[in-house]
């Protein structure tokens, strides 16, 4: 039963269903994007507690013959590494689809442009053939500029221009880098597996390694390419922004380890000391460009920035210890940072306003469900033990200690600044006397503002409270993919 | 029971999960479920106690994960140490969770304080009972954010000094720092050998297979995650922010329990210490100083909450200087034994001045002793416990302190030990008769004070009781307590004549200080404090806090953190962006001027065609000959 | 010499000649509709027959013409965007009612003299397709009377047209003159000698000559004007059918005829599709109508097809001519659009497009798929032909990744203007909310030409077989 | 046959700079001829000079000739029409497509 194409093709079916359907049954359209959120979800579990640990490499394989000419081979396959991240993708659309259930403004090309995204990322996450994977790479460029350009608020159309020439510029030397890889290699081809059999000379493997990496440092992203992402976080629809944050930066970080680490072994070593200050300059520049934002939603994208650059560290170290933890802090990420925009999009919803100096004034009196989702939101995200944040962090510093001394002590003292931002956060929005322009604030009523929260803090304390539910699986896999 | 010992961990996070889940909404039930939780875990560690008195010693694990053959594991380490702890940690909840029924009566909070309180002890038993470094780290931080959520838990009132959810913050932030410096030692430690597992670890320590600097770096760096949760210096500021939250929470947390687990790591961990010598000199040091410096604080403290903070860092202090000192645990851990008890007596006695008077200002109070006779006569069992006055706890664990550190010889640190005692029954007692002794201030008179109910006079009389007790457990002559914790080394079998001499000094020492304290208070009521007028310098530099505060949250905070951030924040915008869009600006620019450059004559186009063929033409001709490329 | 070779050839002439006795015989008062109707049959037919006769090889007329995959396939190109232009002006014809005959006649030489130029493997030959080209485009650029941009652009297109091919003319008479044949392989023979400076001057006159048509940097002032002026149909027509005849011509002489002179023509072509690109990209950025960004996109385009013939391989011509076709459907499909915008509105200011979405949502759609496609987004044809090209490129190596990473830059800068255009359609309110209608030809042609650029993930893997099945041409080295 | 090829190489010249110069289109459009005419004489020389016998070189100045032929009808074609539109042939007046 080829379960990965049907991953891949139900959002198209949901889109083209969705298409057809006339423009004012907005509920049907609704109806129908949920019960594709649903099935992906539960077809990606089944996937998951189905697939073997034990015996380390890829499973559910499809591959069929393409583009013969070129060697190019339509060709899906799941491992340890990347069956995390496509529950993590499913997941984060289900709730993207459940958050955004109170829109109203052009609502069937929303849905269709959220279906077609599904599919673009769940792509990224099972192609293993790297022209394959650069299609559905390109492919969510479109949808995430109208998403939005359409649906974003005040500089929409600047942040979604951004963003598109951005990741189009670094795709342009993902492209350079994967057929500069498809030519050296012994016997042209795009196939991933083969290419980690292929042995590059290191030489050539530094050069394909910049290529390569420029593509997804953008994405990641890292240090002098994130500007984009604040802008785009900002303007974006809050469940815009729960993708964004959740399943787009982890194509980046994904891409980093299955091709960078994956293929490219001697390229890594030859930039190793970049790398770690890269990694570092995320962690702590993020840290300090959050502490100092005076909206709300830029200090979380930048919150983002920081924390993606504990997945640089371990790509820096290349111990399996640290790339576990670097597959770990992906999925922990996800879940928290979407949770997170999830309630700064309820109180944007209510207050029409993300200034932090704005908002001040004791919102948990008003709004208390809102404040505990977010309290713990940031709670998680500082690193809280019991939540998955915080083992992804220390498996990240346990792994790259070792081998990188000075960045990874570097690394640390960035929890402080997080704490630091977060709390300050909190304080100023949520604690202190009631502020009366905020007594009129309406809590969460709707069932569709409570399951996402439900679902998005289950899967952190859960991955908390026993990791080995991802390390497991990402473990096998990258013992294999770095032997 | 030993096998059973989990329990004790695992009740009150039962505790927690029914509250919020099931009684969140009726208070008294809330209250109920948390105590009963609490009294089985006291029940289970009590006998858990008897069992490792007998002997008995066990270390259950978990497998948590396993990642590339690194073990990561949760586990019960059940020795004389934790068993210890255990006792003190749930005696001194069940108590505070008892008084909080009174002192939190009305709040409309009620139950969502006992969630936490109940969540606390979980972490706090979690801690203890820890076996390797990742679970006490995991707790460690677990801690911190109870104590976090306590002291902001009034989140929506002004605070007394500053508002509760900022002394929160502080509080966390704060011990974060430690913390850091506590996670790189176990990296450290973690890279030298690959597990985390404690008795793995000290063994190898001992048997000398890690290179001794390395150790001591690391013991130097799990101290500073001591130094941050105890309240050592420099990180000691938050501690007295912390009075910001209920007196339950003080008493539980910031006197008894939670501070000493800094106390605790470093005697959990001595075979690194030991391992490493001179990282112990670190610590008697810099507990030492801290002691003195917060001793000196203390005194001129007028909010008397504060006072007893500050007493808490100062006897914290000596813990460590214990530890430091002996290199060995026993007199470290007595000492916080004794000092849990009379402290939450202390705190728990104060909060009762505070709900009958609502003020814990020196003008507010005096002459109080008449109206509230029990809390009286158990603040004064607890203030001449802490001063060292014989036959009372604190004397027994104080003068083994001192007197380890005249035997280590370190003679200077053994003195500063007497100062501080000297300092430390004064101040107290000062407290004692400003609020108990001496008569109502004047515009206190009308306002009547009546004694707290008996929810909150019971758990005093016990903790009075026990502030006694406790400390014949080890008197020089028959130390049951060394021998317990530690039975290999022999204890105290003669009692040579220096010690006789020693409590002597220390018993008159002690008497001293509350003379000169009745003298100065016992009588008259002051508005200005007398030692203002007498040494305004002294006054002004000890009441400003040797002005560390103003430095930390003057000078550090607003540029060192808020002010590089918004530069940060703008460099960003500016920098970063502005080139981006600078880039995006010159590309269009180029693009307009392209346009320009397309004037719409017939001939220009021409023009511009043959100008390229005549170049070339120039070109190809002169200079083929010489260039091989172009 | 077997003449079925020559058979599409032959109906297009009888065609063109066919319908310009007839427009000569009818009195004016007759509609001319129906002599569409005919022309178009007579092009199925043409296709037809070029399908059949494709894939074999052969020379015809001793030599001056070649009958292999390249000139075949080029054909196909041409017919389709003969068809699709025909079937654009249908009702753009309206506004200029005299002269309908005159345009299908036209359009039909320019057809036959794209084929001749595609399919001759010898200078003279070249010369008169080109010419042949050259003088039916004239006119048709020029056929709105009334209309003083159409004059002006005729004009332009004239003048400067006749210059490129004097400028040609001369080239070609120099390499004469050095080889004493005008037989592009002979030639290749002729040159092995002495490769003095002469030699590469005149080979740089035949490439500002090819230059002019193909649109490239220096030699492409005319482009802008020419295709702002000319009626939309033919400034379709001229994006399509003149730049890859253009093409053809130049990819089969620089392959057989100047395979020793790799070297040094190799790094003046690299540094002329630098140009074209960035210039044609950056230009576009700021563009207000929307035949003049498409105009610099066209230049843009041929930047980047000039990487297959500068990375001199098999994958590299096959490139060139699979990025064509998808480029053919890609631009057909806008200038659908532009016509249909046109002629319900009568503007082509790009404002004027805001909220397209509303008025009419299909015409939206279409332009917006063509113009991704154009920007070389996947799963549409522009990606699958850059990459194409790429690979080729690649293939070569060297300093040719430059090449690949500056023309993948560009792409991301086309994005802009692309995707600019997308914006206001999409996101701007639209000024006055009136439908807009657009006549069932254009949406036909719409259809097509958007399944075309749709379906490219399916059609990519058949077409290039097919192109790659047996050499493209007959150069000797291409195996 | 080198004063010949410079010959053809003047008047070519010659030609161009008429292109560029004259402002009356017509003038322009003869310049192009003189263009096309110097061409014709360097492949005159370049065809008596190497190919005496072959013809090869005439037929291509024969082709040269008749299609300059066909550009000058309809280059006037295109003039007249730019006289009655534009009202002048002036080329630098004429530049309304631009930017």
């Amino acid at each position: 039963m080829p379960w990965l194409s049907l991953l891949l093709v139900l959002p198209v079916l949901g889109a083209l269903i969705i298409f057809c359907t006339p423009r004012e049954q907005d509920k049907t359209v609704k109806a129908v994007a949920l019960l594709i959120g649903i099935l992906e979800t539960v077809i990606s579990l089944g996937l998951y507690f189905s697939y073997d640990f034990h015996k380390a490499g890829l499973q559910f394989i499809e591959e069929y013959n393409w583009i013969t000419t070129l060697n190019i081979k339509y060709f899906l396959g799941v491992d340890g590494l990347s069956l995390p991240m496509v529950v993590l993708t499913t997941f984060i659309f289900l709730c993207a689809v459940l958050a955004s259930w109170g829109m109203s403004h052009r609502v069937k090309e929303y849905f269709f442009l959220i279906m077609i995204m599904e599919t673009a990322v769940l792509g990224v996450f099972t192609s293993l053939d790297l022209f394959l994977f650069f299609l559905f790479w390109e492919l969510e460029l479109i949808p995430m500029y109208l998403l939005i350009g359409i649906w974003g608020s005040a500089r929409r159309e600047y942040a979604a221009m951004k963003f598109i020439i951005y990741t189009m510029t670094g795709s342009a030397f993902l492209l350079a880098g994967f057929l500069a890889m498809y030519f050296l290699a012994p016997e042209r081809t795009f196939d991933i597996t083969q290419l980690a059999k292929a042995g590059f000379a290191p030489g050539v493997q530094s050069l394909l390694f910049v290529l390569i990496f420029l593509g997804f440092a953008v994405k990641l992203p890292v240090f002098p390419f994130h500007t984009w992402l604040p802008d785009a976080h900002v303007e974006a629809p809050a469940p815009v922004s729960m993708i964004l944050a959740g399943v787009l930066l982890k194509m980046g970080g994904y891409g980093l380890i299955r091709i960078n680490v994956g293929l490219l072994p001697e390229g890594v070593k030859a930039y190793i000391p970049l790398l770690a200050t890269l990694a570092i300059i995320n962690v702590l520049y993020g840290a300090y460009v959050a502490l100092g934002q005076k909206d709300l939603k830029t200090m979380i994208a930048m919150s983002s920035v920081s924390h993606m650059g504990f997945v640089l560290l371990p790509v820096a170290a290349m111990t399996p210890l640290a790339l576990n933890g670097a597959v770990l802090e992906m999925f922990a990420h996800g879940t928290v940072s979407a949770l997170l925009f999830f309630c700064v999009g309820l109180i944007y919803e209510r207050a029409h306003t993300r200034e932090i100096k704005a908002l001040e004034g004791g919102l948990a009196a008003c709004v208390p469900k809102i404040a505990v989702a977010f309290i713990i939101g940031g709670l998680a995200s500082l690193g809280l033990p019991g939540m998955s944040q915080f083992i992804a962090e220390f498996l990240v510093f346990l792994g790259s200690f070792p081998v990188l001394r000075l960045p990874t002590v570097l690394g640390t003292t960035g929890i402080v600044f997080t704490a630091g931002y977060i709390l300050w956060a909190i304080k100023r929005i949520f604690y202190g006397p009631l502020n009366p322009k905020w007594a009129h604030l309406k809590d969460m009523q709707h069932s569709y503002e409570y399951l996402p929260v439900v679902i998005l803090v289950g899967l952190t304390v859960l991955i908390g409270f026993y990791p080995a539910l991802i390390t497991n699986w990402s473990d096998s896999s990258l013992l294999a993919m770095l032997r | 029971m030993v096998p059973y010992a989990w329990l004790i961990t695992a009740m009150p996070f039962i505790a927690f999960l029914i509250i919020i889940g099931v009684t969140y909404r009726r208070p008294l039930a809330s209250a109920l479920v948390a105590i009963t939780c609490t009294a089985v875990s006291l029940m289970v560690s009590l006998s858990v106690l008897v069992a490792v008195i007998g002997g008995q010693t066990a270390e259950l694990s978990l497998k948590w994960a396993e990642i590339s053959s690194f073990k990561l594991e949760l586990g019960v380490l059940v020795d004389p140490m934790s068993a210890v702890m255990f006792v003190v940690v749930s005696t001194i909840t069940l108590l505070v969770q008892i008084y909080s029924i009174g002192y939190m009566h009305g709040d409309p909070g009620f139950s969502r304080f006992f969630s936490f309180l109940s969540l606390f002890a979980f972490s706090m038993l979690g801690l203890v009972s820890a076996n390797n470094f990742l679970q006490i780290f995991m707790f460690w931080e677990l801690v911190g954010l109870c104590s976090y959520l306590l002291i902001g838990f009034w989140y929506d009132q002004p605070g007394v000094a500053l508002p509760p959810p900022a002394a929160g913050m502080r509080a966390f932030i704060v011990t974060r720092i430690g913390d850091v410096g506590f996670l790189i030692g176990i990296l450290l430690l973690a890279s030298a050998i690959p597990t985390l597992n404690f008795n793995e670890i000290f063994a190898a320590a001992e048997a000398g297979k890690l290179n001794t600097t390395l150790l001591t770096i690391a013991a130097v760096l799990i101290f500073t995650g001591a130094v941050g949760k105890s309240a050592q210096f420099p990180l000691h500021v938050w501690l007295p922010d912390a009075m910001e939250g209920p007196t339950p929470v003080s008493a539980l947390i910031h006197a008894a329990t939670m501070v000493a687990a800094g106390v605790y790591l470093v005697a959990r961990t001595m075979a690194i210490f030991a391992a490493g010598p001179d990282s112990l000199l670190v610590v008697a040091y810099i507990g030492g100083f801290t002691a003195f410096l917060a001793a000196s604080i203390g005194l001129v403290m007028t909010d008397f909450k504060r006072v007893i903070a500050y007493s808490t860092i100062s006897q914290l202090g000596y813990m460590m200087m214990a530890l430091g000192v002996s290199g060995a645990v026993t007199a470290g851990m007595f000492h916080l034994t004794t000092h849990a008890f009379f402290k939450a007596l202390l705190f728990l006695a104060i909060g009762s001045v505070i709900h009958a008077a609502h003020s814990q200002e020196m003008r507010d109070l005096g002459g109080l002793g008449k109206d509230m006779k029990i809390t009286s006569l158990t603040f004064l069992v607890g203030s001449l416990a802490l001063a060292g006055i014989p036959p009372f706890s604190g004397f027994w664990s104080k003068d083994e302190i001192v007197h380890a550190a005249f035997a280590s010889g370190k003679v200077g640190l053994g003195f500063l030990g007497l100062i501080v005692a000297f300092m430390t029954s004064f101040y107290i007692f000062r407290v004692y008769f400003a609020t108990f002794w001496g008569e109502r201030p004047a515009h206190q008179h009308g306002h009547h004070v009546h004694e707290s109910p008996p929810t909150m006079t019971v758990p005093l009389i016990i903790l009075a009781v026990l502030a006694v007790v406790v400390g014949w457990v080890g008197t020089p002559w028959a130390n049951y307590f060394a021998a317990f914790l530690s039975p290999g080394e022999h204890h105290g079998g003669g009692v040579e004549g220096f010690t006789v001499m020693l409590m002597l000094v220390s018993t008159l020492i002690a008497l001293a200080g509350i003379l000169l304290a009745w003298a100065i208070y016992g009588r008259r009521h002051y508005d200005i404090e007398p030692l203002a007028e007498k040494s305004p310098g002294l006054y002004a530099f000890l009441s400003k806090k040797w002005f560390i505060e103003n430095f930390y949250y003057g000078v550090i905070v607003p540029y060192g953190a808020v002010g590089l951030a918004r530069l940060c924040a703008w460099f960003d915008r500016a920098i970063i962006d502005g080139l981006v869009n600078g880039i995006a600006g010159v590309v269009g620019g180029i693009g307009v001027s392209l346009r320009r450059f397309q004037t719409g004559y017939l001939q220009f186009y021409a023009l511009i065609f043959f100008a390229v063929v005549v170049i070339a033409a120039v070109y190809l001709t002169l200079f083929t000959g010489l260039s091989a490329g172009i | 010499m077997d003449w079925w070779l020559l058979s599409p050839e032959i109906i297009v002439a009888t065609l063109a000649l066919v319908l310009l006795i007839l427009d000569f015989l009818l009195p004016a008062g007759v509609d001319r509709k129906k002599m569409g109707v005919f022309a178009l049959i007579g092009l199925l037919a043409a296709l037809l027959a070029t399908l059949d006769i494709a894939g074999s090889k052969g020379q015809l007329f001793g030599g001056l013409l070649a009958v292999d995959n390249l000139s075949l396939f080029f054909k196909i190109i041409f017919i389709l965007a003969a068809i699709c232009v025909f079937l654009l002006a249908h009702d753009y014809l309206e506004k200029v009612p005299g002269h309908r005959g005159e345009f299908y006649w036209l359009t039909l030489t320019a057809l036959l003299g794209m084929m001749i130029t595609a399919a001759s493997s010898e200078l003279i030959t070249i010369y008169i397709g080109i010419e042949l080209m050259s003088l039916s485009f004239y006119p048709l650029v020029g056929c709105l009377k009334k209309n003083k941009a159409s004059t002006e652009a005729a004009l332009k297109y004239f003048i400067l047209g006749s210059f490129a091919i004097a400028v040609w003319l001369y080239g070609a008479a120099i390499l004469y003159g050095l080889t004493g044949t005008t037989d592009l392989a002979k030639i290749a023979a002729g040159l092995g000698k002495e490769a003095g400076p002469l030699m590469y001057f005149g080979l740089f006159l035949l490439l500002a000559g090819f230059g002019f048509k193909m649109g490239l940097v220096p030699f492409h002032m005319w482009v802008p004007d020419t295709y702002e002026g000319a009626p939309t149909p033919v400034t379709a027509y001229l994006a399509v059918g003149s730049k890859a005849a253009g093409f053809a011509v130049f990819l089969r002489l620089m392959f057989t005829a100047f395979p020793a002179l790799y070297a040094r023509w190799m790094v003046w072509l690299g540094i002329l599709a630098v140009l074209t690109m960035t210039w044609g990209n950056i230009a576009a950025l700021r563009q207000s109508n929307i035949k003049r960004l498409l105009a610099y996109s066209a230049i843009a385009h041929a930047g980047y097809t000039l990487i297959g013939v500068i990375s001199f391989n098999a994958t590299g011509a096959a490139a060139i001519m699979f990025y064509l076709f998808g480029y053919l459907f890609a631009n057909l499909g806008a200038f659908a659009v532009v016509i249909a915008f046109a002629n319900a509105t009568g503007s082509e200011h790009i404002a004027d497009y805001a909220g397209l979405r509303w008025r009419n949502p299909f015409l939206a759609f279409c332009l917006a798929l063509c113009l991704l496609s154009l920007a070389g987004i996947p799963p549409l044809t522009g990606f699958f032909g850059k990459l194409y090209l790429f690979l080729g490129a690649l293939e070569r190596g060297g300093w040719l990744l430059t090449l690949v990473i500056i023309a993948a830059i560009n792409s991301a800068i086309s994005l802009f203007y692309y995707v600019n255009v997308i914006r206001t359609m999409y996101l701007l309110p639209p000024k006055d909310t009136g439908e807009l209608k657009s006549s069932p030809l254009l949406n036909f042609t719409l259809v097509v030409t958007v399944a075309g650029v749709l379906l490219a993930l399916f059609y990519f893997q058949p077409l290039i077989g097919a192109l790659q099945a047996n050499d493209l041409m007959s150069a000797a080295w291409l195996k | 046959m080198n004063n010949f090829l410079v010959l053809g190489a003047l008047i070519f010249a010659i030609g161009a700079y008429g292109v560029l110069t004259r402002r009356n289109v017509v003038f322009i459009f003869m310049g192009l001829e003189i263009m096309f005419s110097g061409v014709g004489i360097t492949l005159a020389a370049f065809a008596q000079h190497i190919q005496p016998a072959s013809a090869l070189g005439q037929i291509f100045i024969l082709f040269i000739l008749t299609v300059a032929a066909a550009e000058t009808a309809l280059g006037l074609a295109i003039f007249l029409r730019l006289a009655k539109t534009h009202g002048t042939v002036q080329a630098d007046k004429i530049n309304e497509l631009k930017g």
